[in-house]
């Protein structure tokens, strides 16, 4: 907007004292895209060197030889390979000379994982495939689903089934659900294989598992949205021009639940690698879950990092988006740069 | 300000209009008050497990391997011939235990750290809001690995666990309240009157962010019982046999094809559990029964 | 003697009388038809025969491909199709030629003499020669395979080792020798841990061995590993040129089928589940609860592992274990046979020995019977050791220390295991006894081991001699729990390394059974069985001596 | 009046119950078109219920009885939902409170100006194209007097300030052609300069036929605009007449009362000469503003306060009128200049040397909810400030006494003691400031600053909470220094006047002296602006 206009700068003070401190001048020029752009990448940056290097201090406080791990818990095996074991992955340096090392080579990609003896990247890169199909194909239904229960919730007469479905779809724990997918669907029924690698339809199953929780939680999420949204006075004023519900939910509502919704959508979908962790579990599937779990029970801090990397880079690829989408639904948060 | 007087039963807004919060909108519904029977019965189980299961949920029976549910036991047994039901009666002081115990920690802790971050100068605030931010970035679940891997499994590995993963959301939430709350009248008010930081600190910045973190705490609960039950699952809680829901779950989980009940009594507790800290923590909020 | 042992564990399984009603049974059929047509589809490539094998796949992806190095029986398992032996061993344990026409062993037993056969080849062209065996033996031994189980199995140590080297005499002939006589070597030689990467790939892939992989997994045996995805799916080719079985092999030439794909099915329910839809045809691993999931129209294949059955290892050196009384008490304070009938459904035996029967030359069955649950002797036992008081939890106590232990394991347990220890922990409270369980990672489990700081643990150690009885007794062994010296049984099992006298070794070894049967030091459990379970449209499938699927005569009949 | 057309709505017998409690109690009124019917009262009165009744948005839960409700003739007591969304919009317009929450503020202002219309479309002409719309969208800005309507269009809410964020409201709620507006407090939120040209846009609807229901707590703001004032208390319309005179001849006495309460433009003479007790030397304060640049809410702004005078600061929103507080209080240290305190260094000490002598100044702030922590007591918050005299006396004696006089407090600001318990939501908004103001005494102040004391309250209270600051300067000789952007209530305590606009003191002088004979042309305009009762 053009910040010549006497009254610009009126109304940005009028928001700053009627919304706290989020919302700011518009007065102010929009940063390039360009610098925000960078900002964004090196916050992201921050943030996985952080994650990092936490990770790696909390692995090293961790009791325990690399070396036996690699080894395996009945390997008899004396002392001198141990030592050459140890040089060769560079064992014997102190710590901070390791630290470095292993992070240089994180970022080229040389790191080797000690259990799998093949370039970490290597190995996300083979397993990250399962669990990008298990986490997409959790969302598609997770959004399907919640989709189905907030259409059930206008129905007055059904919105405290729905409400009471969705406390116990959040309230249950994921592997919990699984198991019991999995005992009717897979093992009574028999209507989806059991086995993890029977493609598609082995999928299904532990799909639903991972999104049911995920279901319950946006879907509460986007209706109590649409019911702050229809409290505000601007849905008044709406009424008011004689709209009908359903133009209320679609033109009003709606966007203002859709970015809280995908705020916690973004922030659930970078914790679904946590969730595929059980999930892969409890079906016994290949992916970063299980590779995760593995890695940290065998002290394979190469493996770790990577994986607490990775977490920290989707994590951050995740805000970025759901940041972008958000500013494009809501003006205010574009606004405020 | 007229408008929001009619909002009888939204939420009100902090500071604005409402003088006539009475007792209304805090009448319990039957399902809040069946969740805080529960919730009541479920305490007593935790001091007092005999009172509802006489069986001993060590005693391990081999004849009794993997029976049905029946009268003599409820809930059936499981492979060594142990009572399930004795067993998810007294896996009730772990399970809630660890809940409990991991969430108060992530309070106290998050509200140390939080309000620290938010009283302290820029830099400071800056480098606490990066860390917290850096914890976020963590899967809850694969902080809560990293930090049994570092602790050690058991009871208290798993509280810590919990707790570590909780603890940045409540820093978070305890820096923003703190912000809230420094720049709130009766702070500024305070120091106009006098009276010293730290003091005020005390008397009002801290007790106006215990609030909502209490609120968050409360529906913590459940989360953290679930993410307990999730790692115990995983064979990192307590040692056995000392029976615990995740514990008692993830014995039955194998078994699930012959002998379903092992793994869905437990599964049934916690959600019943969580169900009800949920409702009653909802009720909580929304009655505004924590000012 | 062997042959009726062999007999004895190759029994089939009963199969259980189907628990559903009929209707339910065919519908599920149906519906496993239709998954397993839906799974089929794709791989509809008519004239491929092809074999599809499920198994646990424990760490077989965590690096360990490499036949060398890795200790681990899956890497045997899956291997064994792409790895000849020199030597071969039938059912009966009889020592047959393979990869070498025939060996003659001097009288010092000091050199083994192999003369090999010449129209060997590997997958990649490369000649099987005596310069191939010394470079696989030469990497075997070197520190920088770190191999956990081969080398010991050629009889090679850092100190005190028995293997020396290896000489080319010429093309086709090779010498091993030794520094003293080692008997259990034509045994190792048998066992795919000891089997030949062609020498190119030993030169070329040394660091990617543990990885594993098309080109890199190179050997002579009848299946060229064509497609590696780790933890997921292995897939084989037959090797055309195959024309070197073992003497004795009822097939001949090539193998019987054209594929064999390996899945890594890693949970129990899940392979049973696979194979009753027809997903695999073949599933091994198979724990005994499983077992009666299996549908009909399956083979069930059990074969009791040789080596030391299932057991607690108890450290003497280490709180009340000191005392021989509470040791005994220990042992007689839970009702072993109870507990293995209940959480095993009898599908597994009760153990009496630290060796399982089906060892060769060596089970002692004077052992059984010796011991069983007796309460009175039990508490008389700890009453006469002192530990006469009780505390309010009703545990014994001496000058106000409770009386108590604690089982040290390695997560995960699993759930058989886990359950039979619950028993025994619960039987023992009876008698006033603690026994606390700990269950640590496995990083951790090695740190206290390393310094014996536990009580109790427990494992199993299939091995095919009972030459594995010096590394859990003998003083200072890898795997010897206790930490107190003791002269008697390490002269015993030196000199049963030492003879290759059959009769004299069995002898030898049946002292050593009695020996700890007296000591109680390990308390065996339970002597799992190896459980494979095949659709009956597979033919032509063999079994080891350890129960291992063997696929080279095996085919599908669609 | 005599420009009354055909009456567009006509309510007999109106009564809004939720529950037992009756909110609105037999109300009648009749609006013609051409016609301003204002109703007039304080929060609570059940004003707002009455207007919504006409468009069918009672609450949920809210019970509506009427022997007569017609809108534009048509008998609505039995219309159902779907009838009363014919009627919304295209008969009956509403306009909100505060433009910046009344409209979506996602969607553009187009898209915001044009849904009534686009709802009320004929059938017949489903399909509007693009090119239609964007032209009735310009024509209805335009109508309001938006200059670059083209460009506002495209807008969101948020990017238009106050004023023109009204109109477009105004122009969404004429899009359907209504024949009735009812406004609700539109010019509540505005400052006074942009409120008169608001108020003006209004009377030019009126004047094209619209009839108009217009809803406020302000008695002066609706003066020059209706032809008709119903002045509502308690649910009731305790007098309704023309407005003329309403205002000359009041008849019922809650009427009277709220004539008395507004604030009329007064000068009072020049008190005050004793020594300078706080003094501010050009200061400035600057904020980062978002992107680049700084903000200068104060720039150079230089007073002098001496004892027993009362400085008015007065300025429209963003002025930085408090910010000029908060530096003044050293809640803020400024980036130039300096404030001294009776003669001494203020602004520049460590807050650890300041803390002895913060008893001297004091604050009562705008909010008096906020400023109120929701878990003390009254006494506790009493307390809190008495024990600081205690502690700073050198002795811990005070502690038993200190009950006694924080009674003694509250009787000096017009409590009774047996508030000392309660907690501050359970007191009315008078009282909460009342409590503040005791709070602030406690402590002994010889300066007071006021910022914006009495604009979240009614204007009966504002009235009386005036009049106890006015009781207790006079009384306790304090100086104070009173911020509002009320100069009516300005002009009523303060005897010299300081006009702060963009950060800057643009006129400051006796009280006389400023509002006499302004000299700056916003002093001049902001006098002009300031609503005022028609003289009798």
């Amino acid at each position: 907007m053009p910040p010549s206009s006497p009254d610009g700068g009126r109304a940005a003070k009028r928001v700053d004292t009627r919304r706290s401190a989020s919302q700011t001048s518009l007065s102010a020029p929009p940063t390039s895209l360009v610098a925000r752009a960078l900002g964004r990448l090196g916050g992201m940056l921050l943030v996985m060197w952080g994650a990092t290097t936490a990770g790696f201090i909390a692995l090293r406080a961790i009791p325990g030889d690399p070396v036996d791990v690699m080894l395996g818990v009945t390997a008899s095996v004396g002392e001198s390979v141990r030592q050459q074991i140890r040089v060769e992955w560079g064992l014997d340096e102190p710590p901070v000379v390791q630290y470095f090392t292993v992070l240089g080579r994180l970022v080229t990609g040389e790191l080797d994982s000690y259990q799998l003896r093949q370039p970490v990247m290597t190995v996300i890169a083979d397993q990250a495939m399962p669990t990008l199909q298990l986490t997409g194909l959790a969302l598609v239904f997770a959004l399907g689903l919640a989709t189905v229960g907030i259409l059930l919730a206008r129905l007055p007469a059904l919105r405290p089934m729905v409400s009471t479905f969705e406390l116990a779809l959040v309230s249950s724990p994921t592997f919990w659900i699984g198991l019991v997918l999995l005992a009717v669907f897979g093992y009574q029924l028999r209507w989806f294989p059991t086995a993890a690698s029977a493609g598609l339809p082995a999928l299904v199953l532990p799909a639903l598992t991972l999104a049911l929780p995920l279901t319950g939680i946006v879907s509460q999420v986007f209706r109590q949205g649409i019911g702050h949204a229809e409290s505000q006075p601007f849905a008044l004023t709406a009424r008011a021009r004689g709209i009908s519900d359903v133009r209320l939910l679609s033109r009003h509502s709606l966007r203002h639940a859709a970015g809280e919704t995908l705020t916690l959508s973004g922030y659930l979908v970078g914790s679904l690698l946590g969730g595929a962790v059980l999930v892969e579990t409890v079906f016994a599937r290949q992916g970063l879950g299980a590779v995760t779990v593995r890695a940290i029970l065998g002290r394979d801090l190469p493996m770790v990092l990577a994986l607490i990397a990775l977490a920290a880079a989707v994590f951050a690829v995740i805000n970025l988006l759901v940041d972008l989408l958000v500013a494009r639904i809501d003006p205010r948060v574009r606004m405020a740069g | 300000m007229t408008l929001l007087q009619w909002r009888t039963r939204g939420e009100s807004q902090r500071g604005r209009g409402r003088p006539g919060r009475g007792p209304r909108g805090w009448l319990p519904t039957p399902g809040v008050i069946a969740a805080s029977l529960f919730l009541v019965v479920l305490m007593a189980a935790v001091l007092v497990p005999s009172l509802f299961s006489p069986l001993d949920p060590l005693r391990a029976d081999a004849s009794a391997s993997l029976d049905a549910p029946s009268a003599e036991h409820w809930f059936g047994t499981d492979r060594a011939g142990r009572d399930v039901y004795a067993r998810v009666v007294h896996g009730a002081r772990a399970s809630l235990g660890v809940g409990l115990g991991a969430t108060a920690l992530a309070l106290v802790a998050g509200l140390i750290i939080g309000v620290v971050a938010g009283l302290a100068p820029k830099m400071i605030d800056a480098a606490v809001s990066r860390s917290i931010e850096v914890l976020m970035a963590f899967p809850e679940f694969l902080l809560a690995l990293v930090v049994i891997a570092v602790v050690g499994p058991g009871e208290t590995g798993l509280l810590v666990a919990v707790a570590s993963a909780a603890m940045p959301a409540y820093a978070r939430v305890a820096r923003n309240q703190t912000l809230v709350v420094r720049n709130a009248g009766y702070v500024r008010a305070a120091t106009v009157l006098g009276v010293p930081p730290w003091r005020s600190a005390l008397r009002h910045i801290v007790p106006g962010t215990l609030g909502p973190l209490l609120v968050m705490a409360i529906l913590g609960v459940g989360t953290a019982i679930v993410s307990a039950a999730g790692l115990s699952f995983l064979g990192l809680g307590p040692a056995p046999p000392s029976p615990e829901w995740g514990v008692i779950l993830s014995e039955g989980r194998n078994t699930l094809s012959t002998a379903w009940w092992v793994a869905v009594f437990p599964g049934l507790a916690i959600m019943a559990a969580v169900v009800s800290i949920g409702t009653v923590g909802r009720h909580l909020k929304t009655g505004g029964a924590v000012a | 003697m062997p042959t009726t042992r062999a007999e004895r564990s190759q029994s089939q399984l009963p199969q259980r009388a189907p628990r559903r009603r009929l209707g339910a049974a065919m519908a599920l059929t149906a519906a496993a038809a239709l998954l397993a047509g839906c799974a089929a589809a794709p791989a509809a490539d008519d004239d491929t025969n092809t074999v599809t094998f499920g198994i646990e796949g424990a760490n077989l992806g965590s690096g360990h491909m490499d036949i060398h190095s890795t200790q681990l029986d899956v890497s045997s398992l899956v291997l064994r199709n792409v790895f000849d032996s020199l030597v071969g061993q039938t059912a009966d344990g009889q020592f047959v030629p393979w990869l070498a026409k025939s060996w003659e062993i001097s009288d010092d037993q000091l050199q083994y003499t192999f003369t090999l056969r010449q129209d060997v080849t590997f997958h990649d062209g490369e000649p099987f020669n005596a310069e191939a065996v010394k470079a696989n033996f030469d990497h075997i031994v070197d520190p920088e395979t770190a191999s956990a189980q081969a080398a010991s199995l050629i009889g090679y140590a850092e100190e005190d080792g028995y293997y020396v080297g290896t000489e080319v005499l010429d093309e086709y002939t090779v010498r091993v020798d030794f520094s003293q006589p080692y008997a259990p070597f034509l045994q190792g030689l048998s066992l795919p841990q000891l089997g030949f990467y062609s020498p190119k790939a030993l030169a070329e892939h040394k660091d990617d061995l543990k990885a594993g992989g098309p080109g890199v997994t190179v050997g002579t045996g009848p299946f060229v590993l064509s497609e590696y995805t780790p933890d997921q799916e292995l897939r084989f080719t037959a090797n055309d040129e195959y024309a070197w079985p073992a003497e004795g092999t009822e097939h001949q030439g090539r193998a019987a089928s054209d594929e064999l794909v390996i899945r890594v099915l890693p949970e129990s329910a899940s392979r049973v589940g696979a194979l009753n839809s027809g997903e695999v045809d073949v599933i091994a691993d198979v724990t005994p609860t499983m077992v009666q999931e299996v549908g009909d129209g399956f083979d069930v294949t059990a074969v009791e592992l040789p080596g030391i059955p299932y057991s607690l290892y108890i450290n003497e050196a280490h709180g009340v274990f000191a005392d021989p009384l509470v040791r005994q008490a220990f042992r007689l304070g839970f009702d072993l046979d109870a507990a293995v009938e209940g959480v095993y459904d009898g599908q597994y035996a009760r153990a009496w020995s630290v060796l399982a029967p089906t060892t060769p030359n060596s089970y002692e069955p004077a052992v059984e019977g010796t011991w069983s649950y007796d309460t009175d002797k039990a508490n008389a036992l700890l009453d006469q050791a002192g530990w006469t008081e009780r505390d309010a939890d009703g545990y014994r106590t001496k000058d106000g220390v409770r009386l108590g232990a604690v089982w040290t394991a390695w997560t995960p347990v699993p759930d058989d295991r886990a359950a039979l220890a619950d028993i025994i922990q619960s039987d023992l409270r009876d008698i006033g006894f603690q026994l606390a369980r700990q269950v640590v990672e496995p990083a951790q489990y090695n740190e206290l081991y390393a310094t014996r700081a536990f009580d109790l643990t427990d494992w199993g150690f299939s091995s095919p001699d009972a030459d594995v009885l010096r590394s859990h007794l003998r003083t200072g062994g890898f795997q010897t729990v206790s930490t107190v010296s003791k002269p008697e049984i390490d002269e015993l099992l030196d000199q049963a390394v030492a003879t290759s006298d059959p009769a004299e070794r069995e002898r030898l070894y049946q002292e050593v059974q009695r020996w700890n049967n007296e000591q109680v030091l390990i308390v065996p459990l339970v002597v799992p069985s190896e459980i494979t379970v095949a659709s009956t449209s597979v033919k032509g499938l063999t079994f080891d001596l350890y129960g291992r699927a063997s696929f080279y005569g095996a085919t599908v009949e669609r | 009046m005599g420009s009354a057309g055909r009456t567009v709505t006509r309510v007999r017998g109106l009564s809004i119950r939720f529950g037992d409690a009756v909110v609105v109690d037999d109300v009648a009124f009749t609006v013609a078109a051409g016609e301003c019917l204002a109703i007039v009262g304080e929060s609570g009165s059940g004003k707002t219920l009455t207007g919504r009744a006409l468009l069918g948005l009672a609450p949920p839960g809210a019970a509506l009885e009427a022997t007569e409700l017609t809108v534009t003739g048509l008998d609505a007591r039995r219309y159902t939902e779907r009838d009363w969304r014919r009627v919304r919009g295209s008969r009956v317009g509403l306009i909100a409170q505060d433009a910046l929450v009344a409209l979506d503020p996602l969607r553009r202002v187009g898209a915001e100006v044009i849904e009534a219309f686009e709802v009320h479309a004929a059938p017949g002409r489903a399909r509007m194209d693009a090119a239609m719309r964007r032209s009735r969208v310009i024509d209805l800005l335009r109508r309001v007097a938006v200059p670059e309507p083209e460009l506002r269009a495209r807008q969101y809410p948020l990017e238009l300030s106050g004023g023109l964020r009204q109109r477009a409201l105004i122009a969404s709620a004429l899009s359907g052609d209504p024949v009735l507006l009812v406004a609700d407090e539109p010019t509540t939120a505005l400052d006074v300069t942009v409120q008169r040209r608001v108020l003006e846009l209004l009377a030019e609807l009126k004047r094209s036929g619209i009839g108009l229901l217009l809803i406020s707590h302000d008695l002066a703001a609706v003066a020059q605009l209706a032809d008709r004032i119903a002045v509502m208390h308690h649910g009731r319309i305790v007098e309704s007449r023309p407005t003329r005179e309403l205002l000359s001849a009041p008849e019922h006495p809650y009427t009277r009362m709220l004539l008395d309460a507004v604030p009329r433009p007064d000068v009072r003479a020049e008190a005050g000469d004793g020594e300078v007790v706080l003094e501010a030397r050009s200061v400035s304060k600057r904020y980062p503003a978002p992107g680049r640049g700084v903000r200068r809410a104060v720039d150079g702004v230089s007073l002098q306060l001496r004892r027993g005078q009362t400085l008015g600061i007065v300025g429209e929103s963003g002025s930085g009128k408090s910010t000029l507080a908060r530096v003044l209080l050293a809640l803020e240290r400024p980036d130039h200049g300096e404030v001294l305190l009776e003669g001494a260094p203020w602004s520049v000490l460590p807050e650890r040397r300041r803390r002895t002598r913060r008893h001297a100044l004091q604050l009562i702030d705008q909010d008096p909810f906020g400023s109120l922590d929701p878990r003390f007591t009254i006494a506790h918050v009493l307390h809190e400030a008495l024990r600081l005299n205690d502690t700073g006396n050198g002795g811990r004696a005070g502690a038993r006494d200190r009950v006694e006089r924080a009674g003694a407090l509250l009787a000096e600001v017009g409590l009774e003691t047996g508030l000392l318990s309660r907690r501050p939501h359970e007191l009315s908004g008078g009282q909460r400031q009342r409590v503040a103001i005791a709070r602030a005494l406690a402590r002994e102040p010889r300066v007071l600053v006021c910022d914006e004391p009495v604009s979240a309250l009614d204007v009966s209270v504002q009235a009386q909470v005036l009049e106890l600051l006015e009781r207790l300067r006079d009384e306790r000789r304090l100086s104070m220094v009173f911020i509002s952007h009320d100069l009516a209530v300005v002009s009523r305590l303060a005897d010299h006047v300081l006009v702060m606009r963009d950060g800057r003191a643009v006129e400051q002088g006796t009280a006389r002296e400023v509002l006499r004979h302004p000299e700056h042309p916003f002093t001049r305009e902001l006098l002009d602006a300031a609503p005022r009762l028609p003289s009798p």
